[in-house]
């Protein structure tokens, strides 16, 4: 089962600067399918990104604007982007600086749909 | 013709036990005073639990208590052959009289009746004989009577007359105490610990039992060790599931798990003879006093254990139920009370839509009519003794006086004072009274007589627990409901339930009604109600009054309660003839205008409106015309009802 | 748990040894295992600490064959003497059929033995067991040591047994009135068989 | 910022961190035989026993499960109800073996209550003073080793 979902995540990964790609069950914070490079904790960053997105979720909520459907985490050395993949899911990648970001954006979408 | 009592069976060599005590007990009681408790006696068990040792032990210790006793044992073989004998040589008929001076006899194995039907015929004869005889007959066999096939009816019926007593399977105690006896008998002892192995062992009968206890002492014969429980058990060739009360002696095994497993198999063991036992007893019970006892014998008989005290206990419940109905029914119809349905336990529904069906077809007997409340009833000087006595049965319905006859003129309110006391008597729980004038018993009756429903028609007032007749002087020459009261007024008496009746005359100046009713109705209490006194014409005149006024004039009242009246009836009537004078001038009444009303002066003043004639004829409101005042009616309002005065 | 299965026919009782902290309650069920055949006895399962306090239960299943036709198995169970585990102590208790009370011989250990029965019938309570019911026996344990140091079993009846319920001095190191105490407590817990029985 | 009571002073920093980043409601270290070391959340003396008796209990039985398995001990058992999660887990130390049971909210996770708690097993390792060695608590009388401990929690 496990497979499939890591074929569909390594399209993600085969953007240029991306790093790794990860579904995780945003609820517990636990690891689903995990397609990481060397180096990435895949555990912390789970369970990091589901309480991340809990909370960026509740926030979304309490605004008004509606439930997040893209997080783009920019940070010095890199991105952290956060899209839900349905029925408590959520798909993780990590990239360093110099990542094309639009790419990485539609591979996640289209992978998304695939997933759900 | 009869075999000799072995010596050696008695009652001490019997080793009692909770699976038989109840015919242990049952057979020296015989023995004791033959021909007297259970004539005849039935003992039925598996073979080889000591029925033909408990017949004989019957016989000895009977000769033993009074030597002069002939006793005769026999098994049902030698009896059939004898029978033939006589018949051969044709003193078939006079064979009964060979048993005239038996004053016991002894039948063992009387389940090979089967298919025999002359023998049945001929020792059917003989129980009868004995029986009338006052001698006592005990028959043993190795099932119950109703399981020996093709066994005539009557026999079944004579057997069940008596006590039919079953032997159960030893339990571990007996079968311990059987061990202990022949261990001794035979002068050979071994360790307790080893005998209750063996004893744990679920032997079927007592011969097994016994046949296990000499390959012990054989055993312990031959080799000179101490024999352990361990010994025991290789010796007996128990293996594990063929024999369940012992584990398998394995190498090992101290003797102390052995002995805990022993001690559970025991207290399981007698567990669970005990629910086998504890059936066995209640269907011994319950099947002599008549009951079906199927639902006692299917675990038995499928040798399904299940939950005893739990069975017995719902059983006994829906007995009680049937119980009851019985009771019920013998009220209702006293000849469906016999239906087979009341003894079977499984057919309580059943039962009960029998009761019901006859309550259905059966409406109670009329009851007091609600125009007369006890408490309206006046009582003064002239009718102390009367509604002292009406207090008194009411309070104490059927014990105090009964029956009650109330006497007095027409209109002294004797009709007002039965229907107050059958109030009063209606309110106990439970109570049913009938309560309705001599008048109406006759009708219904005649009604009954015509549509042959007579019996219904009694039991209808039997169901009653007080009956009050009005003016029984009605009945004068109606012999057949004379007759019928007659019967009546004895059941109720009997079962201490309450009859008032009223009259115009004392009973024994009562022309016309058959002598037997009269003196019954002197037998209790006999009230008579005086004319008015003055005090309760005041009374009635003011309450007249008040009813019809609102306020009352005093002196007018005074003039009205000082004229004489012979009864209560002539007072309301001049009350209310004032009164409607009254209305017709227009204004409250006063003393003059009923002076001049009632004592012939006419009132000066104008006549314009004719006076309007009553002819004592109304028709109520409800839509009933009577003519007869006498008869009691649904009267819902007083107001509408204007009588006529009678003077 | 249900003592009786008659469509089944089967038996399980569970016997609980109650009782202070180390008292004897384990080593009764070890004296027990060792005397057991092999193939009439379960796995001991013993939740301990590491010095061998029972922490949560030891327990033996004993599978004594068929009797009277009902397959018959025993469960035996310790619980943790020490107050400090009564949350698991009461868990052990429920579906008892019957219990065996250990009790401590030692004098110095009288108050442990009478605050060990006052909570026995406060958790037997809580499971809605009513303690005059459920079969149970006592045993003074330790009956081995120097007599100075004990109390003998009539001194220990008077003390403990408000019930006059059967009671054994045992030495359960030595296995010494072990298994008398077994038999007591089985022989009263199947007595009560018939009453509960379903129809 | 969340207090949590320790019998020994170096217990707590690592604790109260985990407490930080987990969010966790309750908590609880202690021995396997339920001796208590460091509790938070808890009010009664009486529930901490009643906590560690039935943690360490858990503990056992699972243990004696797995060596029915012959498998190694559980490294951690979570049971996740809807308002709450109970995180149950069996670690080295150097005090020796040592048991942590951690109640979470909805607020937290699994996830992170297992990512902290990794975290807080190296803290305490490196927090721990040279262990001198006290006495094994065999020689000293069991139970009052025990109430010892929760006397110090509750002071």
């Amino acid at each position: 089962m496990t497979a499939h979902l890591v074929r569909i995540l390594d399209r993600v990964t085969r953007v240029r600067g991306v790093r790794g790609a990860m579904l995780v069950a945003a609820e517990d914070g636990l690891v689903i399918a995990e397609s990481l490079m060397e180096g990435v904790r895949g555990n912390a960053l789970a369970a990091l990104a589901a309480a991340l997105a809990g909370r960026l979720g509740r926030a979304a909520a309490a605004t008004g604007v509606g439930s997040a459907t893209f997080v783009h985490l920019e940070a010095a050395r890199g991105a952290l982007l956060l899209v839900p993949a349905g029925q408590g899911v959520l798909l993780v990648t990590i990239t360093d600086a110099g990542v094309n970001l639009g790419l990485a954006r539609l591979e996640m979408l289209r992978a998304v749909a695939e997933v759900a | 013709m009869t075999a000799e009592l072995n010596p050696r069976f008695t009652f001490d060599g019997f080793v009692a036990g909770p699976s038989n005590r109840l015919a242990v007990t049952a057979a020296r009681t015989v023995a004791e005073s033959p021909g007297t408790a259970y004539n005849p006696l039935f003992i039925y068990s598996a073979s080889g639990l000591g029925k033909t040792h408990l017949l004989m032990a019957m016989g000895t210790h009977a000769r033993s208590l009074s030597p002069t006793l002939s006793v005769a044992y026999l098994t049902l073989e030698e009896f059939v052959e004898a029978f033939h004998a006589a018949v051969a040589a044709g003193q078939g008929e006079a064979f009964g009289r060979r048993f005239d001076a038996v004053d016991i006899v002894l039948i063992d194995d009387v389940q090979f009746l089967t298919t025999r039907l002359e023998t049945q015929a001929e020792l059917l004869r003989l129980v009868t004989q004995q029986l009338e005889a006052g001698h006592q007959v005990v028959l043993s066999s190795d099932r119950p009577p109703q399981e020996i096939e093709q066994l005539d009816e009557r026999l079944i019926s004579r057997f069940a007359g008596g006590l039919v007593v079953d032997i159960g399977p030893p339990e571990f105690e007996t079968r311990l105490a059987i061990l202990q006896r022949k261990a001794e008998e035979r002068g050979v002892d071994f360790e307790r610990a080893i005998l209750s192995a063996v004893a744990a062992f679920e032997a079927r009968n007592v011969r097994e039992l016994l046949g296990l206890l000499n390959r012990l002492i054989a055993f312990q014969a031959v080799n000179e060790g101490a024999l352990t429980t361990d010994g025991v058990r290789t010796l007996l060739g128990l293996e594990e599931t063929a024999r369940p009360a012992e584990a398998p002696a394995v190498a090992g095994t101290t003797d102390e798990f052995a002995q805990f497993v022993s001690t559970v198999g025991a207290a399981l063991a007698q567990q669970m003879d005990s629910w086998r036992r504890r059936l066995h007893e209640a269907r011994a019970y319950w099947e002599g006093r008549g009951y079906r006892v199927q639902r006692i014998t299917g675990p038995l008989e499928q040798d399904t254990p299940v939950g005893a005290e739990l069975l017995i206990k719902r059983f006994e419940e829906d007995v009680e139920r049937l119980q009851a109905l019985e009771q019920e029914m013998t009220l209702l119809e006293p000849a469906r009370a016999g239906d087979p349905v009341f003894r079977d336990p499984d057919r309580v529904a059943e039962a009960e839509a029998l009761v019901h069906a006859a309550k259905e077809g059966l409406a109670p007997p009329p009851g007091p009519s609600a125009a007369w409340a006890f408490e309206d009833f006046v009582g003064t000087g002239s009718n102390q003794l009367a509604l002292t006595a009406a207090r008194a049965v009411a309070e104490h319905p059927g014990t105090m006086y009964n029956p009650l006859v109330v006497i007095g003129p027409t209109g002294l309110g004797k009709t007002h004072l039965l229907h107050g006391i059958g109030h009063a008597l209606s309110a106990a729980p439970g109570s049913l009274v009938a309560c309705l004038s001599a008048q109406d018993f006759l009708d219904d009756l005649v009604q009954a007589m015509e549509r042959h429903r007579v019996d219904a028609w009694r039991s209808r007032y039997r169901r009653a627990t007080a009956f009050l007749l009005d003016d029984i002087h009605l009945l004068a020459h109606k012999e057949q409901s004379q007759e019928e009261l007659f019967h009546l007024f004895n059941a109720l008496l009997d079962s201490q339930r309450q009859l008032v009746f009223t009259a115009n005359v004392p009973p024994r100046q009562l022309e016309g009604i058959d002598d037997r009713l009269v003196t019954r109705l002197g037998g209790g209490l006999v009230a008579e109600l005086q004319p008015p006194d003055r005090e309760l014409r005041l009374a009635v005149v003011t309450r007249e009054l008040k009813s019809r006024q609102g306020e009352v004039d005093p002196d007018l009242a005074a003039y009205l309660a000082d004229r004489p009246a012979t009864s209560l009836r002539t007072v309301t009537g001049t009350v209310q003839r004032v009164v409607g004078e009254a209305e017709l001038q227009g204004g409250p009444p006063s003393v003059a205008q009923a002076r001049a009303l009632l004592e012939g002066t006419p009132e000066p003043a104008r006549r314009a409106t004719p006076r309007l004639r009553t002819s004592g004829i109304v028709v109520s409101p409800s839509g009933g015309v009577r003519s007869r005042e006498k008869v009691v009616w649904r009267w819902p309002n007083i107001t509408d009802r204007i009588i006529e005065d009678v003077g | 748990m249900s003592l009786v299965n008659f469509t089944t026919r089967e038996i399980t009782c569970k016997i609980v040894y109650y009782g202070p902290g180390r008292s004897g309650k384990t080593t009764n069920l070890q004296y027990i295992y060792g005397r057991v055949p092999e193939e009439r006895r379960g796995r001991m399962v013993s939740l301990a600490t590491q010095t061998d306090r029972t922490l949560f239960f030891d327990f033996l299943p004993l599978e004594l064959g068929s009797i009277s036709g009902f397959a018959t198995r025993f469960q035996l169970y310790t619980v943790p003497g020490q107050v400090y585990y009564n949350a698991t102590r009461k868990l052990v208790l429920q579906g008892a059929d019957g219990v065996v009370f250990v009790g401590d011989s030692q004098a110095r250990q009288l108050d442990e033995n009478l605050e060990s029965l006052q909570n026995l019938q406060a958790n037997l309570l809580e499971h809605g067991i009513d303690v005059r019911e459920v079969p149970y026996v006592l045993q003074y344990n330790k009956q081995d040591l120097p007599r100075d140091l004990i109390l003998t079993p009539q001194e220990l009846d008077d003390q403990l047994n408000f019930r006059a319920v059967p009671s054994y001095g045992a030495a359960a190191v030595t296995g010494q009135g072990v298994f008398e105490t077994l038999r007591a407590v089985s022989e009263r817990v199947l007595r009560k068989l018939s009453e509960g029985a379903p129809a | 910022m969340r207090r949590a009571r320790v019998i020994e002073p170096w217990l707590r920093e690592p604790l109260e961190r985990f407490l930080g980043e987990t969010g966790a409601r309750l908590a609880l270290l202690m021995t396997p035989a339920g001796q208590v070391l460091a509790q938070y959340g808890f009010v009664r003396a009486v529930d901490v026993m009643a906590a560690a008796a039935l943690g360490a209990g858990i503990a056992a039985s699972t243990g004696e499960l797995a060596r029915m398995l012959e498998e190694r001990s559980f490294r951690a058992l979570n049971h996740q109800s809807p308002r709450h999660g109970i995180f149950l887990a069996q670690f080295d130390s150097p005090r020796g073996a040592l048991l942590a049971l951690v109640v979470y909210g909805p607020d937290s996770s699994i996830g992170l209550v297992q990512l902290f708690f990794e975290e807080l097993v190296g803290d305490l390792a490196q927090a721990a003073p040279p262990a001198s060695r006290d006495a094994p608590a065999l020689a000293a009388d069991f139970e009052r080793d025990l109430n010892g401990s929760l006397a110090t929690l509750f002071r």
